[in-house]
């Protein structure tokens, strides 16, 4: 093989030089890490959670570390749409790096509604929806954890942008395979997970939880291996293209999810390691394809050789 | 702000339990300044994903140092450290305490590793002042040598009476006013426990005097991407929260929400 | 406070002298770790699961380690229950430690006959149900994930045995409450949680998973942030005593799953490490009653002190 | 068996990657035998939950000694062990080689880590016999010195030549076997590759030779509890999984079902 490995990929109509990204919430909305690695560099950048109006968040403490990885409530603190676009858009249009942000909302209207604002905002090249958020209308419960909600928001987001758009699954669920199907027949151009797993972290002197939230969202090397597991059955249910995250820290973790069956990769914690794990992320997969003398990175999405007959018995 | 890999000069023991670490690592010891931090990312920590934030000491043209204790598994880990070892390093890294201008009485009151951002405020000040520092015990009493070699006025409170004004550091600090011997405004700069630093806000603002005060939060990004580590502040006529690796660690007291 | 602390539970009509038990499958059937830790000491011993005949497990690798847990695929492997009763039992009568065998099967009809053939057995104090298990019957789906199947195997457990049961609940669902609820309903005795969490683990030299089985199952400190929020939902949801495990090392963390509403606690993937941890458990749990001058273990189950207003947002 | 702690008395690298490691360890030194092995939890490891086997390669009454090489994390962080570091085994696990009779002639087979347990069998042995160790080259020749001070007759062969025959280990014995000079029935004794135990276990068959292989599978208790380790063999006329760590790591080649 001559040359380099093909490494592009295209995720509906989001071009991609390569297939990692920064995930939610870890990046910021992209200044923050510019002096320490070249944007240029990254497959997509991907925002902190936007609503339609600015967002306090949680009280603090809103992380703990725990065993191989953090536990977050966050608490979708934003600067909401507007003050998004005008603080932020100007410095990322001048990268060579598709946009996408991630939006979140407490009712299907929220949802269609930052979809809507965002879809002629100049350089947002898609929309990652985020629905492992609670409903208000409906309890709290989060609209992803219900078919019958997930399948209402995402209708309406598709009905609100002609934007790229990708549900972002949440993997506290029984088949994540049915809300896959669910986003792939509401039109989503692509779907990503793992979303963190809900975790509650106590403080044994105390008696309290750690985190001010009581609850919060365990991510990092913890996750990965069911990670992996849910962006395999994910991808066996659906044809459109799957991003997977979940505790990738180099490049053997992100081909984990490639051959699994991911189009592209996002790279969250492991960034508060080190910020330049994406980069290395990047060239460790690059590496690969050229080690196995493979021309393009399509060759071994989804190249999982099973065995005969998988026992799902263990 | 850079990642520089960083290589421990030296490692030794001071007194109550603290060590200092001196890490050579040049293009981040020079741009760092007082009331700034490093990201440090402790060897041999493998299960461990977040770095550890720390205050600077001090720092010339190639190494810097800071204080340390063993509170968690980090800090424990961290006295690994051995001479030669390699230690990434993440800085310059959040607002540095203003300068003390001419005219004004730089009053530092510092406790546990508080006094590591106030040593190196008080080494870089054109001012002189006076320097505050309110512990348990003698024993935990660091960087008196230093301070009195820089000529400030050292002051000490201990809450069993081993040296010192027995009592708190804001006892010391009325104290100090009752002598009346101030002839110019403090200004004061403050680091350490979360007690101390609110005690000192309501102080500073009894008496009218402006106060830096540098906030401790857990950290996970250390650059303003994670949203980990916010304090909510008076920002005009708003509330809101800010995070205290990038607007801070180094606030204006009467900015700061206590909750 | 004079004196010790008063540490014995009391799990259905299971009398245990401290609130630690090992859990099934990470100590064999009791002698593998005599030569090694005094059994006497322990609260319980669970076995490793046993089906109604022997069943020869999964092919190797069986195991592979991963970020802080282990992912395991053995496969319940086991001698059946005639060939468990006749080699371990006498062996097990000898030590003044309650045994829980936990069971399994691949239909109704299995869990229930597997649940009477131990009912008159000397020296089996309770069962504790797997019930993670596919059933055959209905093409495979675990048992424990479907709210229905869920119902018929503890109940037809229950209708085979006056033993003390304990349906061990699958963490793989939407909603954990839910689960704990029926499993109550049906009159069991006490639930336990979590099992190892579905995972899927790739070597990427050869893009083939890790395991023969492909899926295994992620246990050890990894999982330990889920399990608490599991068995706190669970515990919240039910009248019950609930057993927590999932990651547990120390005092310290068996604590967070007390205070967060277990009456006792299993210790699995930490004995690999170090055989003695289930009696450093035991010590640290003593010792936290002791500094905090607390008469019994029963003053912190459930003790957790939670914020006002927790809101689900993180 | 125990849980024994450790200390490290040595710790130097050896030809072709391998080290040797000797660690203070009285009890479990004690009382191992050929064959049996180790389950030793690397130091400062902190997010790995298992602990890591290895076969002994000689021990006396304080203590005994291992080789290993880097193959993964475990490994690469034990190479950080040093002189004096604490480090907690458990031992001794798994059967032995069963001893050579008067009138038997050990066949000695290894590749790899596996000279390690055949080194400590020809040590103990009351017969002495022939080793041949096999390689890809020169370079990863181990124990040659110990075998001859041993007085056993030592054979090498390698993939590429640079050292004893060129070819395969299974090569080297049939060679033997022409050179006809066996006066009495070889048993073979023999630890490595699963493909090189393979081949060995069907050459046994072969000649109609008894064959002692030492197998090697991921452990996780490594005292029978977990069943992550089996193997299939037959067991009379059954077929079923045994234990490596229990039943096993040695095995009767003709029991083996190779899957
Ligand atoms: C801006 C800033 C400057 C600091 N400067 C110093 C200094 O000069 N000397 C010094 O000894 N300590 C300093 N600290 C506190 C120091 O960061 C913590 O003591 C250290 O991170 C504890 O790590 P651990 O793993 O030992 O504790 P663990 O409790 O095991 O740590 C678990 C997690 O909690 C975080 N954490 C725990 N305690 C604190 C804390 N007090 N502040 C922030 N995060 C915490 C850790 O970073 C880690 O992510 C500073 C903190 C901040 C925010
Ligand atoms: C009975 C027995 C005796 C052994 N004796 C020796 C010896 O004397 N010298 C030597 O160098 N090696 C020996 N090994 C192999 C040695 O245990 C592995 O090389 C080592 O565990 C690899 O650990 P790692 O963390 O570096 O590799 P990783 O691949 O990172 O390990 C991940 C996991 O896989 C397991 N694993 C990986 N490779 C093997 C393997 N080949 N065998 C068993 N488990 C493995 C590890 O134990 C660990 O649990 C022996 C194995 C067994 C079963
Ligand atoms: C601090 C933090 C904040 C996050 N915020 C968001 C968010 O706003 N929206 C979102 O969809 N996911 C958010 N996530 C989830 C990540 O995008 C990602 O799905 C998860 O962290 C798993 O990847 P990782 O293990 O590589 O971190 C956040 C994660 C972390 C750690
Ligand atoms: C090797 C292995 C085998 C197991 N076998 C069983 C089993 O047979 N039946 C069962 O209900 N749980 C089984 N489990 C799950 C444990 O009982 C426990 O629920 C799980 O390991 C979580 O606890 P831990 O993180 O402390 O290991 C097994 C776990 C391991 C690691
Ligand atoms: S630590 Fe991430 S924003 Fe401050
Ligand atoms: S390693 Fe557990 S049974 Fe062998």
């Amino acid at each position: 093989m001559i040359g380099k490995p093909d490494i592009a990929v295209k995720i509906g109509a989001i071009e991609m030089k390569n297939p990692v990204m920064v995930a939610s919430g870890t990046f910021g909305y992209g200044p923050e890490y510019a002096g320490l690695i070249d944007l240029n560099r990254l497959g997509a950048i991907v925002v902190k959670g936007i609503s339609l109006e600015p967002h306090e968040g949680n009280p603090t403490p809103r992380i703990v570390e725990v065993a191989s990885g953090i536990v977050n409530a966050i608490g979708l603190q934003n600067p909401g749409v507007a003050g998004f676009v005008d603080t932020y858009m100007k410095f990322l249009r001048g990268f060579d790096t598709p946009v996408i942000v991630n939006i979140w909302g407490r009712t299907v209207e929220e949802y269609a509604e930052v979809a809507k604002r965002l879809s002629d905002v100049e350089g947002v090249a898609g929309l990652e929806v985020n629905i492992s958020c609670p409903n208000i209308k409906e309890g709290g419960i989060a609209f992803g954890t219900d078919p019958k909600m997930t399948e209402e928001v995402i209708t309406a987001v598709r009905k609100a942008t002609d934007l790229t758009i990708i549900p972002k699954l949440s993997a506290a669920v029984t088949d994540i395979g049915q809300f896959a199907k669910i986003a792939e027949n509401c039109g989503s151009d692509a779907i990503s997970l793992i979303n963190s797993l809900p975790s509650l972290v106590i403080d044994v002197g105390k008696r309290k939880p750690a985190l001010a939230n009581t609850i919060g969202g365990l991510t990092g090397p913890a996750i990965r291996p069911v990670a992996v597991k849910l962006v395999w059955q994910a991808a066996s249910a659906v044809e459109i293209p799957v991003i997977g995250m979940g505790g990738i820290t180099s490049g053997g973790s992100a081909l984990e999810f490639i051959i699994a069956g991911a189009s592209a990769v996002a790279v969250g914690t492991a960034t508060f390691t080190d910020p330049s794990t994406v980069l290395s992320v990047i060239d460790g997969i690059e590496a690969y394809l050229i080690e196995n003398g493979l021309g393009s990175i399509g060759e071994i999405v989804g190249s999982l050789d099973l065995p005969a007959a998988g026992t799902p018995n263990f | 702000m850079k990642i520089e890999q960083g290589r421990v000069l030296r490692h030794e023991e001071l007194k109550g339990g603290y060590r200092l670490l001196s890490i050579e690592v040049p293009a981040i010891a020079k741009a760092v300044g007082p009331g700034q931090f490093i990201h440090l990312q402790v060897p041999k920590l493998a299960e461990s994903v977040l770095r550890r934030p720390f205050s600077v000491l001090d720092a010339d043209d190639t190494s810097l140092s800071v204080i340390f204790k063993i509170v968690g598994k980090g800090t424990a880990a961290l006295t690994y450290a051995e001479q030669g070892d390699e230690i990434s390093i993440m800085g310059p890294l959040g607002q540095r305490f203003p300068q003390a201008r001419e005219g004004t009485l730089p009053l530092l009151i510092g406790g546990g590793y508080g006094v590591a951002p106030l040593h190196f405020f008080a080494k870089r000040s054109p001012v002189k002042g006076i320097m505050m520092v309110g512990s348990s015990s003698k024993s935990h009493i660091l960087c008196a040598e230093e301070f009195r070699m820089l000529e400030w006025d050292f002051r000490i409170s201990t809450e069993d009476g081993s040296m010192g004004m027995k009592g708190r550091v804001t006892d010391l600090v009325e104290d100090w006013v009752g002598q009346g011997k101030a002839d110019a405004t403090p200004v004061i700069y403050s680091c350490g426990p979360h007690g101390m630093l609110k005690a000192i806000a309501e102080m500073a603002k009894k008496h009218g005097w402006k106060a830096w005060l540098s906030m401790d939060r857990n950290m996970a990004c250390g650059v303003g991407a994670c949203l980990a580590c916010v304090q909510k502040v008076k920002k005009g006529d708003k509330i809101e929260y800010v995070r205290v690796c990038k607007e801070g660690p180094v606030f204006d007291a009467s900015d700061i929400i206590w909750e």
